[in-house]
C-alpha cells in the first residue's frame, strides 16, 4: 500500500489532535496558529492525495486497525473526497484571515483557545464525514459537528447569539435523531453497519421486495435528517439567526464547511448505499426535487425582504443549498455533478461574502443593518470589492464560479424532460430574485447615501490577513468560473470511483 | 397483518417506536425547555430500546464468552450493544450542553419557555 | 417472565407520558429518573448489562443530577426557595 | 419620472425615491428611514405579529409531523423481521466473527469491549471526542472571570451540614469508587468498562463534591486538573489507537502481545484504553457538575 493511502486518517487525527490541544494553549493569537497550521498541513496533505488519486485513477478504502470491511471502522478515499478536503481546509485558513481582527474583538481573550477548539473539531468532524465509509461512525461525528458548531454559533455571548444556538441545537437534536432512526432501521433489515456490505443487501432488498416499507422509511429518514442539518428549505429556520450571530470568521467556516458536510455525506451514501435507481424508485428524489424547488424560490425572497446584511448572506446561503438539493433531485448523474459544482461554487463563494461584510460592517461602526452600511465600500475598497465580486457570482455573472454552477444545473435539468421545464424556469426566477437583492446592496455599499460628501479613505491600518484571503478567495472564484472543463471532468472522475 | 399475536411478538419495537414519538413531539412542541431535553432523551432511550431488541435472541446470554464457549448461537447479537453504548454516551454530552445554555438563557430572559425567549429577543433587536 | 417484561414497557410508557405532562419540573424529572430506572431493567432482561450498569449510572445518576442543579440554579434565582423555607 | 434614463432610475430605485406602497417591500439600501416616517411604527410590530404567527404555524404543521410519523413507523415496525428470530438479517458473519474469533484476536474475554474498543475503535475515539467538546462547550459557555468567587461563594461552596448525606455518603462513597474502579478495570472480563465504570466514578465524585462542598473539592479536582486530565488521556487514546490504526492498515505487524484471555493483564490495549476512557468520562461528568454550579447570575 503506497504511503499517501494514510492521508485521509492523518488528516482526521490531525485535526482532531490540534483540537485537543487547544486546552493548553491559553493565548489566543497561538492558538488562532495553532489551528490556520493544522488546517494548512491537511491541506497540503489533502492535494498531494489528490494528486496520487487522479494519477492512478481509483478510489481506495483504508482500515481503521487490523480488520476489515464489515468488522472494523474503514475510511474511503477517492479524487471527490480529497478534492472536498482540500477545499474546506482552504476555506478553514481563509475564513480565519479574514474575519480574524473581528474574532480578537468579539471574543473575550479567555475564551479564544475554545473557540479555536470548535474550529478544529468541526474541522475534523466535517473530514470524516468525507472521508467515512461507516454510517455509525457519520452519526458520532454528526454529533461532535453540531456541539462545535453550537459552540461557534454562540461564541459571542450576546443574548441573541444564546437563542440561536439553542434554537440550532434543538433542530440538529431532531436531525441527528431521524437520522440515527434511520440508520438503525436500516442496520435491522441488512445487518450492515459499513457501507460495502450495506449497498449489495439494499440492492437485494429492493430486487426481492422484502421489507419494502422499512427500506423506504429507512431512507426516507436519512434523508430528512441530513435535510434538515443542511438546512433544505422547511428546515431552514435555524440557519441565518445562527450564521449572523456568529463572528464573521464563525459565519463564513459555517457557510463553507457545516452543511456541505452533511451533503457530501447524503451524496456518498446515494453513491455507494442507496444508487440513484432505489432512490428514485422510492420517489426520495422527487421529493427532494420539489423541496429543492421551493426552497430556490421561497429563501431568496425571506432574503429580499431581510433588513440584516448577515441574515441576508443568511438566507441566501438557504436558497444556494436548495440549488444542490435540486440538482440532487434530478436524479441523473448530471444531475450529481451540477450539484457538486454547486457545492464547490457556494463553498468559496459565501465565506467571502461574509468576511467581506464583516470587513463592511467594521467601517459602518458595527452596524448590521443593510442601509449602514452604504459607501462604506469607499472605506474599506478591498471589502468592497470581495463583497461586489461574491455577490455577481451568487447572481450568475459568467466568468464567476456562480455562473458555471447554475450553467451545468441548468444543463442537467435539459436531460429530464419532465422535470426541465420546472427546473429551468425556477432557475431564471431565483436568479433574478438573487438579482434583485445583491445588486442594490453592491451599489448601495459603493454610493454613499449623501452623494456629496467624499468620505476619508481606510482609518484602520491595513489587515493583512484580510487582504490575502479576498484575493485568494477572488482568485478561486474566477478559476471555477473560467476552468470549468477540467473540473467538470474531476468531479465525474470522482463520482464515478466513489 | 395487525394482530394480537404480532403486537406482543414485536413488543419492544412497538414501545420504543410510541416512546420516540412521545420524546419527538415533546422535543418539538413543548414550550418548555427543559420539557425540550428530556423529549430529546425519551427519543433517544427509544432508539437505543429499538436497536437492543433487535440484537436478543431468546436464551442467549450476554456476550461474554465463559468456559470456553465460542458459538456464536449461544450468545446474543454483541453488536447493537456497542452501539448502545457510544449512543448513551453521546446523548448525556448533548444533555449537558443544553441544560447549560438553559441556565444562561434564563440568566438573560427570565423565562423557561422557548416563545418567549424568541419574542423577547425578537424584540431586544428592534428596540 | 414475559408478564413481567409486560408491566415494565407499560411502566415505561407511563413515566414517559408522565414525565411529558407532569407540570412541576421537579416531578417531571423525579419520574425522568424512575424511567432510567426501568430502563436499566430492560437492559438486564435483554442480556446487555453493559448497558444496565451505564444507564443505571449516566441516565438514572448524572442526569438526574444535572437536571436538578439546573433546576437549582433557576429555583434559587426565582426566590421559590426561600418560599418554602 | 418618466423621462429619465433606465441608469437614473435604477440609481433612484437603490436610493428609496421610487414611490412604493406594497408592505414588505422595502429595500433596505435604499430606503432611507427619515423618507418614510408613516412606516416606522408598523415595522417595529410587524414582526412580532409576523413570529407569532410563525409559531402558531410551526404548532400545526409540527403536530401533523408527529402524527404522521407514528404511524408510519408503527406500520414499519410491524414489517421488520421478528424480535427473537435467530435468522434475522442483524445475526450475521459480522457478530458472528466478534463472538467466535473476538477473544483469540481481541484478547478480550468481554464481546461488547472488544468490539468497540478494537474491531470498531475509530466510534469509540469519536465518541470520547464528543464528551471532550461537550466539556468544553459547557467551559464556553459558564467560564467567566467572576467564576473563582463563585466557586468560593456560591451556594454549593460550603460542605452540606444535612446529616443524612454526610453519614450515607460516609458509608456509600468507599463503595462506588471501590465498584467503580472494579469496573473500569475489568471492562475487558466482565461487563462494563470504561464508559460505565468511569459513570460510576463521576457519579462518585459529585457525590463527594456535594458532602465536602466545592470549596474543598476544587482544591484536588480544579477545572484545570478535570481538563488537563482529559487531554492527557485524550492524547494517550489517540497514540495507542493511532498506533494501532496505522499499524493495521499499513500491515506492519509489531503487534501487541494479547496475553491470555481471562488474565487481568490481558488483551492488548484494552485494559489501558478502558483506564483512558474511564479517567475521561469521570471527569467529564464532575467538570459539568462543578461548571453547572458555577454559572454565575449577572
Amino acid at each position: 500500500m503506497p504511503f499517501v493511502n494514510n492521508v485521509p486518517f492523518f488528516s482526521i487525527f490531525i485535526a482532531m489532535l490540534g483540537g485537543i490541544v487547544m486546552p493548553l494553549i491559553k493565548n489566543g493569537r497561538i492558538a488562532l496558529r495553532v489551528t490556520e497550521a493544522a488546517a494548512a498541513i491537511i491541506g497540503v496533505l489533502s492535494a498531494w492525495l489528490l494528486c496520487a488519486v487522479v494519477a492512478s485513477g481509483e478510489s481506495f478504502t483504508y482500515m481503521m486497525g487490523h480488520f476489515p470491511a464489515p468488522w472494523g471502522n474503514e475510511l474511503r478515499a477517492g479524487p471527490l473526497e480529497a478534492m472536498m478536503a482540500l477545499a474546506f481546509c482552504m476555506i478553514m485558513i481563509l475564513g480565519l484571515e479574514g474575519g480574524r481582527r473581528d474574532m480578537f474583538d468579539d471574543i473575550s481573550a479567555h475564551k479564544q483557545n475554545s473557540y479555536c477548539l470548535m474550529l478544529n473539531l468541526l474541522l475534523a468532524s466535517v473530514l470524516a464525514l468525507v472521508y467515512t465509509n461507516d454510517v455509525f461512525t457519520a452519526y458520532v461525528f454528526i454529533e461532535i459537528n453540531a456541539i462545535s458548531a453550537c459552540g461557534i454559533v454562540m461564541a459571542r455571548r450576546f443574548g441573541n447569539s444564546l437563542v440561536a444556538a439553542v434554537r440550532y441545537l434543538v433542530i440538529s437534536c431532531v436531525g441527528s435523531g431521524l437520522f440515527l432512526m434511520g440508520i438503525v432501521l436500516l442496520y435491522t433489515c441488512t445487518g450492515q453497519l459499513l457501507m460495502p456490505g450495506m449497498d449489495t443487501a439494499v440492492q437485494a432488498l429492493a430486487a426481492s421486495g422484502e421489507y419494502r416499507v422499512p427500506l423506504l422509511i429507512a431512507v426516507a429518514l436519512v434523508a430528512v435528517g441530513l435535510s434538515i442539518k443542511s438546512a433544505l428549505f422547511p428546515f431552514y429556520g435555524w440557519l441565518p439567526n445562527a450564521y449572523a450571530s456568529a463572528t464573521t470568521s464563525g459565519s463564513a467556516v459555517q457557510a463553507g464547511l457545516i452543511s456541505k458536510g452533511y451533503v457530501i455525506l447524503f451524496i456518498k451514501l446515494i453513491y455507494r448505499v442507496f444508487t440513484l435507481e432505489v432512490m428514485r424508485d422510492l420517489h426520495i428524489l422527487q421529493a427532494l426535487f420539489v423541496m429543492g424547488l421551493s426552497g430556490m424560490i421561497i429563501a431568496s425572497i425571506r432574503a429580499y425582504q431581510e433588513q440584516s446584511t448577515k441574515r441576508m448572506l443568511g438566507f441566501s446561503s438557504a436558497a444556494q443549498i436548495a440549488y444542490i438539493f435540486m440538482g440532487i433531485g434530478l436524479g441523473t448523474h448530471e444531475g450529481m455533478v451540477a450539484a457538486c459544482y454547486q457545492i464547490l461554487a457556494h463553498t468559496i463563494t459565501k465565506p467571502l461574502l461574509f468576511t467581506s461584510a464583516g470587513m463592511l460592517i467594521r467601517s459602518a461602526h458595527g452596524s448590521k443593518n443593510l442601509h449602514d452600511l452604504r459607501g462604506t465600500a469607499r472605506k474599506n475598497p478591498l471589502a468592497g470589492v470581495g463583497f461586489t465580486i461574491g455577490g455577481l457570482s451568487l447572481c450568475g455573472l459568467p466568468l464567476l464560479a456562480g455562473f458555471a454552477a447554475k450553467y451545468y444545473l441548468g444543463v442537467a435539468a435539459m436531460g429530464d424532460p419532465k422535470k426541465m421545464l420546472f427546473a429551468l424556469l425556477v432557475l431564471a426566477g431565483s436568479s433574478v430574485l438573487n438579482a434583485m437583492y445583491y445588486l442594490p446592496a453592491i451599489v448601495g455599499i459603493w454610493f454613499p447615501a449623501d452623494k456629496g460628501a467624499a468620505e476619508p479613505l481606510a482609518e484602520e491600518r491595513e489587515d493583512k490577513g484580510f487582504i490575502l484571503s479576498t484575493a485568494v478567495f477572488i482568485g478561486l472564484n474566477i478559476f471555477l468560473g473560467v476552468a470549468i472543463g477540467p473540473m467538470i471532468k474531476l468531479i465525474e472522475l470522482g463520482l464515478s470511483l466513489l | 397483518m395487525l394482530d394480537l399475536q404480532t403486537l406482543i411478538d414485536m413488543r419492544y419495537q412497538v414501545v420504543a417506536v410510541i416512546l420516540f414519538c412521545i420524546g419527538f413531539a415533546t422535543l418539538f412542541l413543548h414550550p418548555n425547555l427543559i420539557k425540550k431535553v428530556i423529549g430529546l432523551n425519551l427519543m433517544d432511550s427509544a432508539v437505543f430500546l429499538m436497536l437492543a431488541a433487535v440484537g436478543y435472541i431468546d436464551g442467549g446470554k450476554a456476550p461474554i464468552i465463559v468456559d470456553g464457549i465460542t458459538d456464536a448461537s449461544y450468545y446474543i447479537n454483541p453488536v447493537p450493544g456497542g452501539l448502545v453504548l457510544t449512543g448513551i454516551v453521546v446523548a448525556v454530552s448533548t444533555t449537558a450542553l443544553f441544560l447549560a445554555l438553559i441556565q444562561r438563557l434564563y440568566y438573560m430572559y427570565h423565562t423557561l419557555n422557548l416563545d418567549e425567549i424568541l419574542l423577547l429577543a425578537k424584540r431586544s433587536e428592534h428596540y | 417472565m414475559i408478564y413481567f417484561e409486560f408491566l415494565l414497557l407499560i411502566f415505561l410508557i407511563f413515566c414517559a407520558v408522565g414525565t411529558v405532562f407532569t407540570r412541576n419540573l421537579l416531578s417531571s424529572i423525579i419520574v425522568f429518573m424512575a424511567f432510567s430506572a426501568i430502563m436499566s431493567v430492560i437492559w438486564l432482561l435483554l442480556e446487555s448489562p453493559d448497558l444496565a450498569i451505564t444507564e443505571a449510572a449516566v441516565g438514572a445518576g448524572v442526569d438526574t443530577i444535572l437536571f436538578l442543579v439546573t433546576l437549582k440554579r433557576i429555583h434559587a434565582l426565582k426566590g421559590t426557595e426561600k418560599d418554602e423555607k | 419620472m418618466k423621462n429619465k434614463s433606465l441608469l437614473h432610475r435604477f440609481v433612484d430605485w437603490v436610493n428609496g425615491d421610487v414611490a412604493d406602497d406594497r408592505p414588505g417591500n422595502i429595500r433596505t439600501v435604499g430606503s432611507l428611514p427619515e423618507a418614510k416616517p408613516p412606516k416606522e411604527k408598523p415595522e417595529h410590530t410587524d414582526p412580532l405579529r409576523h413570529l407569532n404567527r410563525q409559531i402558531a404555524a410551526y404548532r400545526v404543521s409540527a403536530v401533523l409531523v408527529c402524527v404522521s410519523l407514528m404511524l408510519a413507523l408503527t406500520y414499519t415496525v410491524l414489517c421488520l423481521p421478528t424480535y427473537n428470530d435467530p435468522s434475522a438479517p442483524t445475526n450475521n458473519e459480522v457478530s458472528q466473527r466478534y463472538v467466535e474469533q473476538g477473544m483469540e484476536e481481541t484478547g478480550a474475554v468481554n464481546t461488547v469491549a472488544g468490539m468497540i474498543l478494537d474491531y470498531r475503535a475509530f466510534d469509540t475515539f469519536g465518541e470520547s471526542t464528543v464528551l471532550f467538546t461537550a466539556t468544553a462547550a459547557v467551559l464556553f459557555i459558564t467560564l467567566s472571570k467572576h467564576t473563582k468567587e463563585w466557586t468560593e461563594r456560591g451556594p454549593f461552596a460550603d460542605s452540606s451540614k444535612d446529616p443524612i448525606l454526610q453519614v450515607v455518603g460516609k458509608i456509600l462513597l468507599p463503595m462506588i469508587f471501590v465498584y467503580g474502579i472494579y469496573v473500569v478495570l475489568n471492562g475487558h472480563l466482565s461487563p462494563g468498562g470504561g464508559f460505565s465504570g468511569g459513570a460510576v466514578l463521576g457519579g462518585g465524585l459529585i457525590l463527594a463534591s456535594s458532602m465536602f462542598g466545592q470549596k474543598k473539592m476544587v482544591r484536588v479536582l480544579s477545572a484545570n486538573v478535570t481538563t488537563g486530565l482529559s487531554v492527557a488521556c485524550l492524547l494517550a487514546y489517540a497514540a495507542m489507537k493511532g498506533y494501532s490504526f496505522f499499524t493495521g492498515a499499513n500491515h506492519v505487524g509489531w503487534e501487541i502481545p494479547k496475553g491470555t484471555p481471562g488474565d487481568i493483564l490481558s488483551s492488548g490495549f484494552i485494559l489501558p484504553l478502558n483506564i483512558c476512557v474511564g479517567i475521561i468520562v469521570a471527569c467529564t461528568m464532575f467538570s459539568f457538575y462543578s461548571l453547572f454550579s458555577q454559572v454565575e447570575e449577572e
